[in-house]
């Protein structure tokens, strides 16, 4: 790497881009171009259509060396976007990468003043000028590489968070898989069949979750939930805490000294507990115990006390006898695990639908959501797979389905976005009925149906050859008739051009989805963005669409936004592969943006040490003073000690304050006053 | 005693004076004063105003607020008509400037000027709110509880809709004022499709009389299929076309219901101990006779 | 453009007349005007039809709201103005509380008939109230039974509004004249004889 | 006001994360703003020492704007928490010095909130043009 020598005299080169029409469509390009070579410190300015391309970064690898340049400007895009591709070719031309600024003039510019070309030019010769005041002053930095730690963690244990853990178990990295309920699987485990090959759903789904419960490499952490998070990539410490079960797993036994004791799941505690509340995983048609299992297939087979409804009568534990599985004063445990890299999969929540009262759900028996018909026609659900009628255990004949019910909706009462695998499962379920039922006929009340997926709209048509009724109109209220419980299902068919009131046994809201209750809380945990409407934010919509903007976080399933089956597990792979590649390259290197003491001005007062949210600062004897001392690899570089030293005494790396205060200046006091 | 500039509107005082007089002895006796807003107009009818020029509405409607505003004392009202012109004009003057500007250019030409000092209530929901009056008070300050009646809620479309710019919350089920039905000792009885229209409104009673007592008539099957022994609404215009629209439905469509229909006022006063003379029952269309035999 | 086929036969004109829809034939800023007066955003409809399902008009006549929002975004300006059915919405405002666009299309149906009034199209009864408005200060304004009955109740035989203290109605009146509504209803009125 | 053809010169510092995201959104939506405000990026507003702030005012800013994460979304944890206390205390030390106070501003953007984003750009722009040129600016020259 050439070597620019301390106080050498800076020699800039300027880049200015086309971006196409994208940013030449409003910015005069010649006249920031020629601004720029008008400017202090500039050797060099040019422009090109395309900055990024290989020709646009061979003229910056080039003019290094033919100008002697000691610092680059591209005024282009946002940096979020390609500040590391003009990094790469800095270092190529023999500079050092963080020689480099960049000017925004596309996303903060151009794109937002179309329409004001004289406008938009002057503001991008200032943010060049900008640039090159602080490119002026940029220093070599050396970033510093940290070992990875071979573990991950995929937090939720659904089908996206299975499929990431079983990826990433396969190819050989100790993988945490922690999951808050009692049992993995998700929602997935709650479906009957899915669409549109109607496979069924626990058929396809248990072979994974017992392929998960042993694979050598997965550690499952059930009833778990993330406490705290510390690190950055590579090193995270995140602290779990390990909901009191009541129940011990084998291995818990043996570790208090019951050999061949623990939880066998024999289900004999769940015969003489006294309490009976409903069963959340049959959304509260089916009774359950205290001391729990969903259902028996669960995975882990291992049961649950839940504490608050327990009323420690002892029952349990006096039948589970030797094999001392029980302990009713279990407290939550917590247990700390290094990580290297981190997959969240938190899923999503059903949509509260009774807030849209014109449908009546919990106010009419034979109002049900879409995951409670799930239940209601799988063989393995509280009806033995028979459906029937709230109301009076009937089999309805006639049987309603209301698309988008809470999706596409705007009031605020509801959600804006289109929950996206409600057309499919709406057709399963008609095509369930048609099946099981003799005569049975399926009302669908759609506006569009966005059958949009691989052999998607060939199911579509099946089921409209099987004799579902379509009908294009949202359902606008339903009333119930008050002796017989039927429901009346006001619409218009807007193909017809009129209104429409069909008579029918049973209705089933397709109800819109929202991110999971806890995935806000955890997401902060991690540091990740959410999108307006709360789904975790992916780095890039398009380009990057698993990882998040927090180095070493990824995103699988719906936590990012709503996805059907095939697309989670799609996405959860890609999460995984991106997951592996820090801990298959085993080191990573840190933004040197870390904060430096300037030992000769610190006073050694210690102001900064408690405003460090990470313990990256302590003060330390050196040479009879007391001084302020920089961990580096704690240090993540936010600054905040830097904007609070009174003696000026810290150095914040590439975002130093004469380099920012330059930056004032050259806005302020450079340009045509 | 709270006091409230009464809004009287056109049908109550015009058509109907027993509710009018039931709203004054009623809520003073649970500590509402009743002041007269003299020189009120229409509020102006929503329907015939709004439909041909908002603007006209607006000017009129902000005209009978500034008068309440020259005493400095908020607005309560017993119509639903009037309730979405006073009220939902007030909260639109307040919270939108360009209107306001707009309305104020014109009202100047009055020497009046609409400042947004006051609110707008109407008087069922002074009734309902625990704060000014509540369940409470009411039930207490009945002597003759009327019980053995089933009587059906119509809660009328502007009182409730459109939701967002009301605050009585859910529009599709509400249930508050059969809570006040109930606090006079009533059973209030809950009928298919409750929140229907009347038919009046928006012009269409004298736009299309046949379609009006349509509707009217579809409310007359389900209340009949409910079992009930009366209708109660809070708006004189609902009152009217139920009541007379009775005799309309009969005289077009040779259908007879004869199912009495009263303001909640007119019950309240009965449960008061007021006798049917003094709420002018007698010009009813609809006889309440055999109603008031089943409570008195 | 419509292609004008010239037929002599009047009532063949009619029935063969063409029915397609050309753009220019429409008028765009129709809906925009249409947004102005309602205060809503209706060219953001994506006539799902909750407002027609919801209206108490449309299963007794062929009155379909959902169709006059249509007809707004395309700006068939000229047939929502002379559709009879226009007058037939009871501003209930149900279909305002359900649309899941979280428009206003009642109110919407308000600036369409305020701009159908602004070409004399109105109804004789919503001139009529007015008008009577102008006289009394009230849509519905008392009479001798009524005075009577009030008297018998202990009221005074006029109530404390613009007929107790008529002095008022000069104010209702100028507000009125300001936008010459009286003088259009009479003229209104008059023609329609 | 001085002059027709005055412009206010406004600063931004903005953080990486949140509010530089959100502008570059608004960017992507292609949401139109004034613009008159040029932006300065750094890490975090922990990152922001008042004295930079005070420069850019003694240097003749106009107005001065800071933005970033909404509270509880720093990606550094609390930087954001720092900040908003300084600009607070900020705030009063432009009082005393003469300067309205409403010419430093602090914003909480997220990345989502690009039409927020666009909002924030027209009210400090119209609050710094109502406000007319700093009195600092004869100084600064």
């Amino acid at each position: 790497m050439a070597e620019v020598k301390k106080n050498e005299e800076p020699r800039i080169g300027v880049f200015v881009c086309h971006c196409g029409t994208n940013i030449a469509g409003s910015i005069d390009i010649k006249a920031v171009m020629e601004y720029a070579k008008t400017l202090p410190n500039v050797a060099i300015a040019d422009d090109y259509q395309y900055m990024c391309s290989t020709p646009g970064q061979n003229k910056i690898v080039e003019a290094i060396e033919e100008h002697k340049l000691t610092g680059i400007v591209v005024a282009a895009c946002s940096p979020r976007l390609h500040e590391p591709t003009f990094r790469v070719a800095t270092r190529e031309g023999g500079l050092n990468p963080f020689r480099f600024e960049m000017a925004n003039i596309r996303e903060q510019n151009s794109w937002v003043h179309m329409h004001q070309p004289e406008e938009a030019t002057e503001k991008a010769k200032d943010s060049v000028r900008i640039a090159v005041a602080k490119a002026s002053l940029l220093e070599d930095l050396i970033p510093k590489s940290v070992p990875v730690e071979r573990a991950a963690m995929v937090v939720g244990a659904g089908i996206g968070g299975m499929q990431a853990a079983l990826d990433l178990a396969s190819a050989g990295i100790k993988t945490y898989l922690v999951e808050k309920n009692p049992t993995i699987g998700g929602k997935m485990s709650q479906l009957d069949k899915t669409f549109p090959t109607l496979d069924c759903s626990q058929c396809i789904l248990t072979p994974k979750m017992v392929d998960v419960f042993r694979h050598e490499n997965i550690e499952l952490l059930t009833y778990t939930e993330v406490e705290a998070v510390e690190g950055y990539i590579g090193n995270f410490d995140v602290t779990l805490r390990k909901k009191a079960r009541g129940v011990l797993t084998l291995e818990e036994a043996e570790a208090r000294g019951f050999v061949g004791g623990g939880c066998n799941g024999c289900g004999d505690c769940e015969d003489v507990c006294p309490v009976i509340r409903p069963n959340p995983f049959e959304l509260g048609m089916a009774p359950m115990k205290a001391i729990y299992i969903y259902h028996p297939q669960v995975s882990p087979l291992l049961y649950t006390i839940d504490f608050d409804s327990c009323v420690k009568c002892n029952l349990c534990v006096d039948i589970c006898g030797d094999k001392k599985a029980i302990d009713l004063n279990a407290k939550d445990e917590f247990e700390t695990v290094k990580v290297g890299t981190v997959i969240l999969a938190t899923g999503y929540d059903i949509f509260p639908i009774e807030e849209k009262f014109e449908w009546g759900y919990k106010n009419y028996d034979n109002v049900i959501t879409s995951l409670e018909f799930e239940r209601l026609i799988c063989a393995s659900g509280p009806t033995g797979g028979h459906l029937i009628r709230p109301s009076d255990g009937a089999t309805p004949k006639k049987v309603a389905f209301v698309l988008c019910a809470g999706s596409r909706d705007n009031t605020g009462v509801g959600k804006p976005y289109c929950s996206r695998f409600c057309c499919m499962y709406s057709l399963k379920h008609a095509h369930q009925i048609i099946e099981k039922i003799p005569d049975a006929v399926p009302y669908l009340f759609y506006m569009d149906i966005r059958s949009f997926g691989k052999m998607y709209e060939e199911f579509y048509y099946r089921i409209q050859d099987e004799g579902a009724k379509f009908i294009r109109g949202r359902v606008a209220n339903i009333l119930e008739d008050p002796v017989t419980k039927n429901l009346h299902v006001n619409a218009e068919d807007t193909l017809l051009g009129r209104p429409i009131d069909v008579e029918v046994d049973m209705v089933v809201l397709a109800a819109a989805v929202q991110p999971a209750a806890e995935t806000d809380a955890t997401r902060r945990l991690f540091g990740v963005s959410c999108s307006q409407d709360g789904w975790l934010l992916e780095a890039h919509p398009k380009l990057n669409p698993c990882g998040t903007t927090t180095a070493g976080v990824y995103l699988a399933g719906v936590c990012q936004g709503p996805k059907d089956i095939p697309d989670t597990v799609a996405q959860a792979e890609g999460a995984a592969s991106a997951a592996s590649i820090p801990i298959h390259l085993g080191e990573v290197e840190l933004e040197p943006y870390f904060a430096v003491c300037l030992e000769d001005k610190c006073a050694g007062c210690g102001m900064c040490i408690n405003l460090c949210p990470y313990q990256a600062l302590a003060l330390v004897e050196k040479e009879g003073r007391t001084v302020m001392q920089v961990t580096e690899a704690k240090c993540k570089g936010c600054g905040t000690c830097g904007g609070f030293c009174p003696g000026g005494a810290i150095w914040m790396q590439h975002f130093a304050t004469p380099q920012i205060i330059a930056q004032i200046d050259a806005f302020l006091l450079g340009g045509e006053q | 005693m709270r006091q409230y500039a009464f809004f009287l509107g056109c049908i109550a005082p015009n058509r109907y004076p027993g509710i009018e007089a039931s709203a004054i002895k009623t809520s003073e006796k649970v500590g509402i004063e009743l002041l007269p807003l003299k020189g009120a107009s229409c509020c102006p009818a929503p329907g015939a105003f709004g439909s041909i020029d908002l603007n006209i509405w607006y000017a009129m409607a902000a005209r009978n607020v500034v008068l309440a505003e020259q005493m400095g004392v908020d607005i309560t009202l017993i119509c639903n008509g009037c309730y979405k012109s006073i009220y939902e004009v007030n909260e639109k003057l307040k919270h939108n400037d360009e209107l306001r500007d707009g309305v104020n250019e014109v009202l100047k030409e009055i020497d009046m000027e609409f400042k947004g000092s006051v609110d707008v209530w109407h008087l069922a929901e002074l009734y309902y709110d625990p704060k000014i009056v509540g369940l409470k008070k009411i039930a207490d300050s009945i002597t003759r509880p009327l019980s053995g009646v089933k009587i059906a809620v119509h809660y009328g479309c502007h009182l409730m809709k459109p939701a967002k710019e009301r605050h009585f919350g859910d529009s599709e089920n509400p249930m508050w004022i059969e809570e006040l039905v109930a606090a006079l000792g009533a059973e209030p009885v809950q009928y298919r499709n409750k929140m229907l229209c009347c038919g009046a409104g928006g012009g269409v009673r004298g736009y299309d009389l046949t379609h009006a007592i349509d509707i009217t008539n579809e409310k007359m099957i389900n209340l009949q299929e409910a079992g009930a022994d009366a209708l109660t609404e809070v708006c004189p215009f609902c009152q009217l076309q139920y009541d007379r629209g009775q005799i309309e439905i009969e005289e077009k469509f040779g259908i007879t219901w004869g199912l009495p229909v009263l303001h909640y006022n007119e019950l309240l006063g009965l449960a008061q101990g007021m006798s049917p003379d003094e709420l002018a029952l007698d010009l009813h269309a609809v006889d309440v006779e055999p109603f008031l035999k089943k409570i008195l | 453009m419509a292609v004008k086929k010239d037929y002599k036969d009047k009532k063949l004109a009619e029935k063969l007349r063409d029915r397609k829809y050309y753009i220019p034939d429409s008028n765009p800023e129709f809906i925009k005007e249409v947004e102005k007066i309602g205060l809503t955003a209706a060219h953001l409809c994506y006539q799902c039809g909750t407002c027609t399902g919801s209206c108490p008009s449309a299963p007794r006549s062929s009155y379909r709201i959902r169709l006059f929002m249509r007809k707004a975004i395309l700006g068939l300006e000229e047939e929502i103005l002379t559709d009879p059915d226009l007058w037939l919405c009871t501003t209930c405002y149900s279909c305002t509380d359900r649309c899941p666009r979280d428009l206003a299309p009642t109110d919407a149906i308000m600036a369409m008939r305020n701009l159908a009034a602004r070409r004399d199209i109105v109804p004789r009864n919503f001139l009529k109230t007015t008008q009577l408005i102008y006289q009394t200060g009230h849509g519905v304004p008392n009479n001798d039974a009524n005075r009577a009955a009030r008297m018998k109740l202990g009221l005074e035989a006029e109530p404390e509004t613009t007929h107790k203290y008529p002095e008022y109605l000069a104010g209702i009146r100028k507000i009125m004249d300001h936008y010459g509504l009286k003088e259009r209803a009479d003229k209104i009125l008059a023609e329609e004889g | 006001m001085a002059d027709e053809n005055w412009k206010p010169k406004i600063i931004a510092i903005i953080c990486n994360w949140c509010s530089y995201a959100g502008a570059d959104l608004a960017g992507s939506a292609r949401t139109q703003y004034p613009t008159g405000i040029r932006a300065i990026r750094v890490m975090c507003t922990g990152r922001i020492d008042p004295l930079f702030i005070m420069k850019a005012f003694q240097d003749g800013a106009d107005g001065v704007l800071v933005s970033g994460c909404h509270f509880g979304d720093c990606h550094y944890l609390e930087g954001n928490y720092k900040a908003a206390k300084r600009m607070f205390l900020l705030k009063s030390v432009l009082k005393n010095i003469g300067l309205d106070d409403k010419r430093l501003r602090m914003t909480f953007v997220s990345a989502s909130e690009g039409a927020k984003w666009a909002t924030v750009m027209e009210d400090v722009v119209n609050t710094i043009t109502e406000l007319g040129p700093s009195p600092l600016t004869e100084l600064a020259r």
